[in-house]
């Protein structure tokens, strides 16, 4: 299992990279590669070039301002999950980043490069759909901005051209009155999820006013659903099953080695029920209401 | 004497080496040295006819040295491997092909091999071999090979390799006149030992001395040394095999020769040159060997009191493509399904079917899980339809103290009568029920269920056969530097040989620990030898080493009476020093390097010690230096061979909580009670349990192989096939001892190695019945698949079964 | 591993059916097809680059229409060799003209899938095939409706020799590297067939970044 | 045509070493038989058995999922380099050697340099913390109990020796 040849350039500035990248229609770029290498050695890819962008500078920052958490393509998911600014402001990607792989993967993994790589069983691709994030690409030709919801075309595929790099993503603060949680299961510890759900719900006083929430491992791309009417009148048992039926029509749960469609589906209902009364819960107890 | 190291928790000697990371594995050796790589190619194909191999394009590949397929092989190289272990009743035996000849019968079979200058080279060059192949469809699961729509062999039909009966009295008859009867239709899947290290072999061929050296990461280095000189035409004499430190077995490394074990070799002497082969992780899953594979039916007749009256098994085994280890995994089946139970009447046939799939061969247990899986839910279904305890039923069954040794009428593996020679399974069971808290679980349940809490308590006998011979020998040699050398020749994974082995010898021969080094699996050193597995090595090999280190120092004292003139009986070894007991100072005694020194008359001395040996300073004028009846040399050595196996047995309970909403299986306690006769290292033992202990709850809730119809291997990484991390064991288990000797070694032990595995898929299948009322029937389970069973079994409360009072 | 489906194509089934059977068209229709050689009656020697994203392969393979009724079905048998591992494929195809003018093709496939990407998702493999005929039947259709431009281009490599003469090879136009380009070449070969996913990992794409 | 190669410049255990390898080279097989440093084991090539752990600048990597050409600006630290300068065991080799956290030792090097890193971040783990941090390696062998009394037990050690 050792990966094909191909031409290795480690380029030291941005543009240098980016002429790399657009000069070889066949090049991949290597950041964390904990998704990428395991794919060369077993030579289901076997890109000619490889434009490995560790060496870039000032691609490792993760900063946070009053929009949200900006995340540089070489922050690694440790040091996102590490930084406190991100905690505070916006929780869910701390949350979730607890789920990533083992902590030696998320040593060198980064948080962009697992967004790109478009997977959707993976924690990332689903929070910053549900949180509405972006990703900043640049490539010879100029720089754009991926709104995320723009962001997954397919299974393992991205809406990136072939000579774009991912430089940065950003998730949008926690707003006012809102409160998140996380959760998923895993046949192992550390394993891919059989299901995970985020959720963000936005409460006045004891009402909802808004619920949002996102699957991962239950369909092709990450799945954003807003639940805001089932939670309108009352967030009661029969409300929160009432919230993960309507997930159900928009999900579509497969059977593979390790889990059937209709356990998965079982999974999306009962985890959207805990995530969404954690998420209540939280969102009420940060705008000080007695949970 | 010296303080008895038998029975010490004594710190393992080579973990000096390995936590320095000095080992020398497979892959190590001769690493970074002039060494030619070799890389196979695999078929991609469950079942097909290969129509042409195109090689040219490999030819061109920069740093190539050569390419075979079958047409390069000759002579014995080219007919298909040795089958191990022929058996009367295995009529249709079939082995494979170095590089597959014709036809391919599972996806993973060698086809082609590439010698380049460097692994990744290799590759490149067996990516452009371009094979055709004319497709044949593929047999998967027990299920097609017995309905045999299609054969996996043409001349092999119904794709039945053997089919066998065993049994004792009338079990039929029995049973029909049993006032209770049961069905039970029960299946285990596949799963496979898979050592942290995979498969790997570097040959050298030395043209001077024309000898071949090859180092295996096997299980038994004089079994592949014995293929290797048939199959390549060499003598005996001229091949070495040298077992390196192998990254563990747990049986999977005890087949042989594999196609590089030959291969390799093969072309290290047609190059001149030191080539080696490291299979890669998805090479080990698709072109080892895997095992588990059954489906079995049991009718069972009993009693009021749950007695066993008669039972009858009948079971398909999953073979694989080929049978290189004959029937030896269903024969245990069939045997030690019995346990530690003595039913009146039983019977029990299996056939062994072709599948198009990886063969099979031992893995740790080697068919013991699977018969203790069918025993034990047996069991527990007496007592569901009596409503009895589950403890009281199978004590009712249990072979007592006192009717040992007990011949159930049976033929065991090793071709001899299956009997036990000792055992105490009465009181196990209580110490079992201590350790899990058998008799307050129900209180525990009631408490749990008030929270809303969904728990079970399971358990689980078994009895296993273990130092199965036919032999293993051993050979001491106590150097004038005093040091003690050992070696046996069967090999180490992990075990500690080194350590136990040395705390034998120290403690007959009076040595300090340290003093004694002890080598494995060197046919160098010990040409003579059988190999590990069934948990034989502290059985056979510890033995050996006891008797031939009691033989050393017969002539220790023999030499050393003559020296300190005083008789035999009046000396003891201390320290490494013989002495008159009683009299430790220094005058009257002679440390062992001396003693060495005195047993070889010498003509020219080396050292100031050696001086006192030489011709002109020793010995009796009038006698020759060497008597008649005696050699030059300190050395002792003997071998252990057992009229038959000695029999281990042991008892494992678990309590679990099922998750209401999502079927997750959660282990709150697990306990062990094991009987293994006397413990030469209990810190070792331990550690076998523990590692037992975690691939049955892999084998019971994780690890299957998933084959399509197709044949192909679905989850052949470690990304998918889910071997337990830390966090999916139990946090602690409870291990509690018994040491019920053996009456047929030296040292009353018994092996211990398997012990750990045998009885999880059992005891996790009673405790999720226990929690869910919900039968179950096929192992391992996922909460998908309780969830499921939930789904086909509408709620209805949980048998209550009359826990005893 | 099966695949079922079916297309609609705005042409007449009788020009959709010489379509399908003209070699230049196949070149330049199949998704990621690089290389098109008449090997006999209806049977080609092919290269085709196949992927999604990062997981891409060279596949070299043959294919063979067989059962042919004319308008009405056809037979589909086609296996690939590459890196990543192999396919075998029989796919039975069936046309029907609804109403004059638009041809519906439906295809229903059996695959083996082997090799290292044989242990990816069947999901995965599934989802992404009918996705790829979808575009398959596009480029058919852009290939009918503008015939004039077609066989120049395509049959330019080795003489204007009528199509499916033995040992004629054909090789399909530049294609513009775009990542649009990218998410849709994948294999889909003959009419309304389809090379059943094999060119993308799904279990084995996934870590994490 | 041959493959290119290039002229890498690797910092392993303190020790600089210049070696040509072609770019494709894997860190693990660099270190193994490029630089003979054996202790550094490979037990799957796709990042999740843990037997290949290194630690890069401090941080336990996979050395099977890099590139040897992408270390070249970093400090590799490898089983071999645990040892004291004098020869004797550290602290988390030692607590294993007493605590019998190993038998076949394929994997050990993996859990070594792991949680040599992870008692420097967390010098007194609980029980729960210790088997946290050696979550993320397999083992086949020793059923993991052994393990988390090494890291408990080499803790200790570290301390006492301090």
């Amino acid at each position: 299992m050792k990966p094909a040849p191909f031409t290795f350039v480690r380029p030291q500035g941005l543009q240098h990279a980016l002429e790399a990248l657009a000069a070889d229609p066949g090049a991949k770029v290597l950041a964390g590669g904990q998704s990428l290498v395991p794919l060369l050695s077993m030579r289901l890819a076997s890109p000619s070039t490889l434009v490995d962008i560790n060496g870039l500078p000032d691609l490792d920052h993760v900063r946070v301002d009053a929009d949200g958490v900006h995340v540089g393509a070489l922050a690694r998911h440790a040091d996102v999950l590490a930084s406190p600014g991100v905690r505070r402001v916006q929780p869910l990607v701390s949350l979730a980043l607890e789920h990533v792989a083992h902590a030696t993967i998320r040593n060198r993994g980064t948080t962009v490069g697992s967004i790109v790589h478009a997977d959707a069983a993976a924690e990332m691709p689903m929070v910053i759909s549900l949180l509405g994030g972006s990703v900043e690409v640049a490539s010879v030709s100029g720089r754009r901005t991926i709104p995320a919801a723009d962001l997954f075309a397919g299974p393992m595929e991205s809406t990136l051209h072939h000579d774009e790099i991912a430089l940065g993503a950003t998730f949008p603060a926690l707003g006012p009155g809102e409160g998140v949680a996380f959760e998923e299961i895993a046949r192992r510890h550390g394993d891919y999820a059989l299901a995970g759900v985020g959720a963000v719900v936005g409460v006045d006083g004891d009402g909802v006013t808004s619920a949002r929430l996102g699957y991962l491992s239950v369909s092709d791309v990450p799945t954003v659903v807003d639940v805001t009417r089932c939670l309108a009148a009352a967030v009661d048992a029969e409300a929160l099953a009432e919230a993960g039926a309507v997930a159900l029509e928009h999900v579509d749960p497969a059977d593979d080695v390790h889990a059937s469609a209709a356990y998965r589906a079982q999974l999306v209902r009962v985890l959207t029920a805990r995530v969404l009364r954690a998420a209540y819960d939280d969102a009420r107890s940060r705008a000080g209401v007695a949970v | 004497m010296s303080t008895k190291m038998f029975g010490e928790r004594v710190q393992r000697v080579e973990d000096q080496r390995f936590l320095r990371g000095q080992g020398r594995y497979v892959d190590d050796v001769l690493a970074g040295r002039d060494v030619l790589h070799a890389a196979v190619l695999r078929s991609p194909h469950a079942h097909a006819r290969i129509v042409d191999i195109d090689v040219s394009d490999v030819l061109d590949v920069e740093g190539v040295h050569l390419v075979w397929t079958h047409d390069d092989l000759t002579g014995p190289m080219a007919e298909p491997l040795p089958l191990l272990i022929p058996h009367p009743d295995l009529t249709h035996g079939r082995t494979q092909y170095a590089l597959a000849k014709d036809e391919v019968n599972y996806v993973g079979e060698a086809i082609a091999f590439v010698v380049a200058d460097d692994r990744y080279l290799a590759e490149d060059a067996v990516s452009r071999i371009r094979v055709e192949y004319d497709f044949l469809p593929a047999v998967v699961g027990v299920e097609a090979a017995r309905a045999a729509e299609h054969l996996v062999h043409d001349d092999v039909p119904g794709n039945l390799a053997a089919r066998q009966t065993q049994q004792n009295g009338d079990a039929r008859a029995a049973i029909d006149a049993a006032p209770h009867t049961l069905s039970l239709d029960l299946t285990i899947e596949r799963s496979a030992s898979m050592p942290m290290e995979g498969r790997g072999t570097v040959a050298r061929w030395d043209p001077d001395t024309s000898r071949l050296t090859v180092w295996s990461s096997t299980q038994t280095s004089t079994g592949v040394r014995a293929a290797l000189a048939a199959k390549l035409g060499l003598d005996l004499g001229q091949v070495d095999v040298v077992t390196p430190d192998v990254g563990g077995g747990f049986g999977v490394k005890i087949n042989h020769p594999w196609p590089e074990e030959l291969l390799v070799p093969h072309a290290a002497r047609t190059l001149g040159r030191v080539v080696r082969f490291t299979e890669d992780r998805r090479e080990h899953f698709i072109s080892s060997a895997h095992e588990r594979g059954q489906i079995h039916h049991v009718d069972v007749g009993f009693d009021d009191d749950g007695r066993v009256l008669g039972l009858e098994v009948r079971f398909w085994h999953d073979n694989g493509a080929y049978t290189p280890y004959g029937l030896i995994v269903p024969i245990i089946t069939s045997t030690q399904l019995l346990g530690p139970y003595k039913p009146g009447a039983y019977k029990v046939t299996f056939d062994s079917l072709y599948t198009n799939t990886v063969m099979v061969t031992p893995y740790r247990g080697a068919g013991r899980p699977q018969g203790c899986f069918v025993m034990e839910r047996t069991m527990d279904a007496i007592a569901a339809a009596l409503g009895k305890d589950r403890t009281e039923v199978r004590a009712v069954n249990f072979i007592q103290p006192d009717e040992f040794p007990y011949d159930h009428g049976l033929i065991f593996q090793d071709g001899r009568e299956y009997e036990y020679d000792s055992g105490d399974y009465p009181a196990s069971l209580q110490k079992l029920k201590d350790l899990i808290g058998w008799d307050e679980f129900p209180a525990f349940r009631e408490e749990m269920a008030r929270e809303g809490r969904r728990v079970g308590i399971g358990l689980g006998c078994y009895v296993e056969g273990t130092g199965v011979g036919p032999y293993e020998g051993a050979h001491v040699h106590i150097e004038t530097s005093g040091k003690v050398k050992v070696a046996t020749g069967l090999t180490t994974q992990g075990q500690g040989h080194a350590t136990v082995f040395a705390q034998i010898a120290a403690d007959v021969l009076g040595v300090p620990f340290d003093r004694v080094e002890v080598v494995t699996g060197d046919t160098r050193r010990m040409p003579y030898a059988v190999g590990t597995f069934a948990s034989r090595a502290a059985v056979m090999s510890g033995s050996a080493v006891h008797l031939a280190a009691l033989r050393a120092r017969e002539k220790v004292l023999r030499i050393a009476a003559e020296a300190l003139e005083a008789s035999e009986d009046d000396l003891e070894i201390v320290e490494g020093v013989v002495s008159v007991k009683g009299t430790p100072d220094s005058a009257a005694s002679i440390d062992l390097g001396t003693v060495a020194v005195l047993s070889n008359p010498l003509r020219y001395a080396f050292d100031e010690a050696s001086k006192a040996a030489t011709q002109f300073s020793v010995g009796d004028p009038g006698k020759p230096p060497v008597a008649e009846d005696d050699e030059p040399g300190l050395e002792g050595r003997d071998f252990y061979s057992p009229q038959r196996s000695t029999f281990a047995s042991g008892m494992h309970a678990v309590i679990v909580e099922t998750d209401p909403e999502t079927a997750e299986i959660k282990i709150l306690k697990y306990a062990v009670v094991h009987d293994c006769g006397r413990l030469i290292n209990p810190m070792i033992v331990e550690g076998q349990i523990q590692g037992g202990v975690a691939q049955g709850v892999g084998g019971a809730l994780y690890e299957r192989m998933a084959y399509d119809e197709n044949g192909q291997l679905l989850n052949a990484s470690f990304m998918d096939f889910l071997m337990p991390y830390v966090t999916e064991v139990p946090e602690h288990i409870d291990i509690d001892h018994l040491e019920t000797p053996s009456p047929l070694n030296p040292l009353g032990i018994k092996g211990a190695g398997e012990a750990g595995v045998i009885p999880s898929a059992a005891v996790f299948a009673s405790a999720i019945e226990d929690a869910e009322g919900l039968p179950i029937t096929a192992m391992p389970i996922s909460p998908s698949e309780l969830f499921a069973l939930r789904q086909a079994h509408p709620p209805v409360e949980p048998v209550e079964t009359k826990e005893s009072s | 591993m099966k695949i079922t489906g079916e297309n609609t194509i705005a042409y007449p089934v009788s020009q959709v059916w010489d379509a399908l059977l003209d070699p230049a068209v196949l070149v330049r229709t199949i998704p990621g097809c690089e290389r098109l050689e008449a090997t006999g009656e209806h049977t080609y020697a092919m290269t085709v680059t196949a992927g999604v994203a990062t997981i891409r392969g060279t596949y070299d393979g043959t294919c063979s229409l067989s059962d042919l009724k004319e308008h009405a079905s056809l037979v589909m048998r086609l296996q690939g060799a590459g890196a990543p591992g192999t396919i075998d494929a029989t796919v039975h195809v069936s046309f029907a003209e609804p109403e004059p003018g638009t041809t519906r093709v439906a295809y229903d496939a059996d695959a083996v899938v082997g090799g290292m990407v044989g242990g990816v998702g069947q999901r995965m493999l599934g989802s992404v095939s009918k996705r790829m005929a979808g575009e398959f039947f596009d480029n058919v259709a852009a290939a009918i409706g503008a015939p004039a431009a077609a066989p120049a281009a395509a049959a330019a490599v080795s003489g204007a020799a009528p199509s499916g003469e033995i040992g004629q090879v054909y090789t399909a136009p530049a294609r513009p590297a775009s990542g649009q380009q990218d998410f849709l070449t994948g294999v889909a070969v003959g009419a309304g067939l389809v090379l059943l996913g094999v060119i993308f990992g799904g279990l084995f794409g996934r870590r994490r970044g | 045509m041959s493959e290119e190669l290039l002229d890498v410049r690797l910092t392993v255990n303190g020790v600089a070493h210049e070696i040509r390898v072609p770019a494709r080279r894997l860190l693990s097989d660099a270190l193994r038989h490029d630089l003979g440093l054996t202790g550094t084991h490979v037990g799957c090539e796709h990042g999740v058995c843990g037997a290949c752990t290194v630690l890069v600048d401090g941080r336990p990597v996979r050395s099977c999922l890099m590139f040897v050409a992408s270390a070249v600006d970093s400090e590799i630290t490898t089983v071999e380099g645990l040892t004291e300068t004098d020869g004797s065991l550290g602290p988390v080799q030692q607590a294993f050697a007493e605590c019998h956290g190993l038998q076949c030792g394929f994997c050990t090097p993996g859990f070594l340099t792991t949680i040599t890193a992870g008692l420097r971040d967390n010098p007194e783990p609980t029980e729960a913390e210790a088997r946290d941090m050696v979550a993320g390696n397999l083992c086949r062998c020793t059923g993991y109990a052994n393990i988390v009394k090494s890291v408990l037990r080499a803790s200790q050690i570290a301390q006492e020796r301090a």
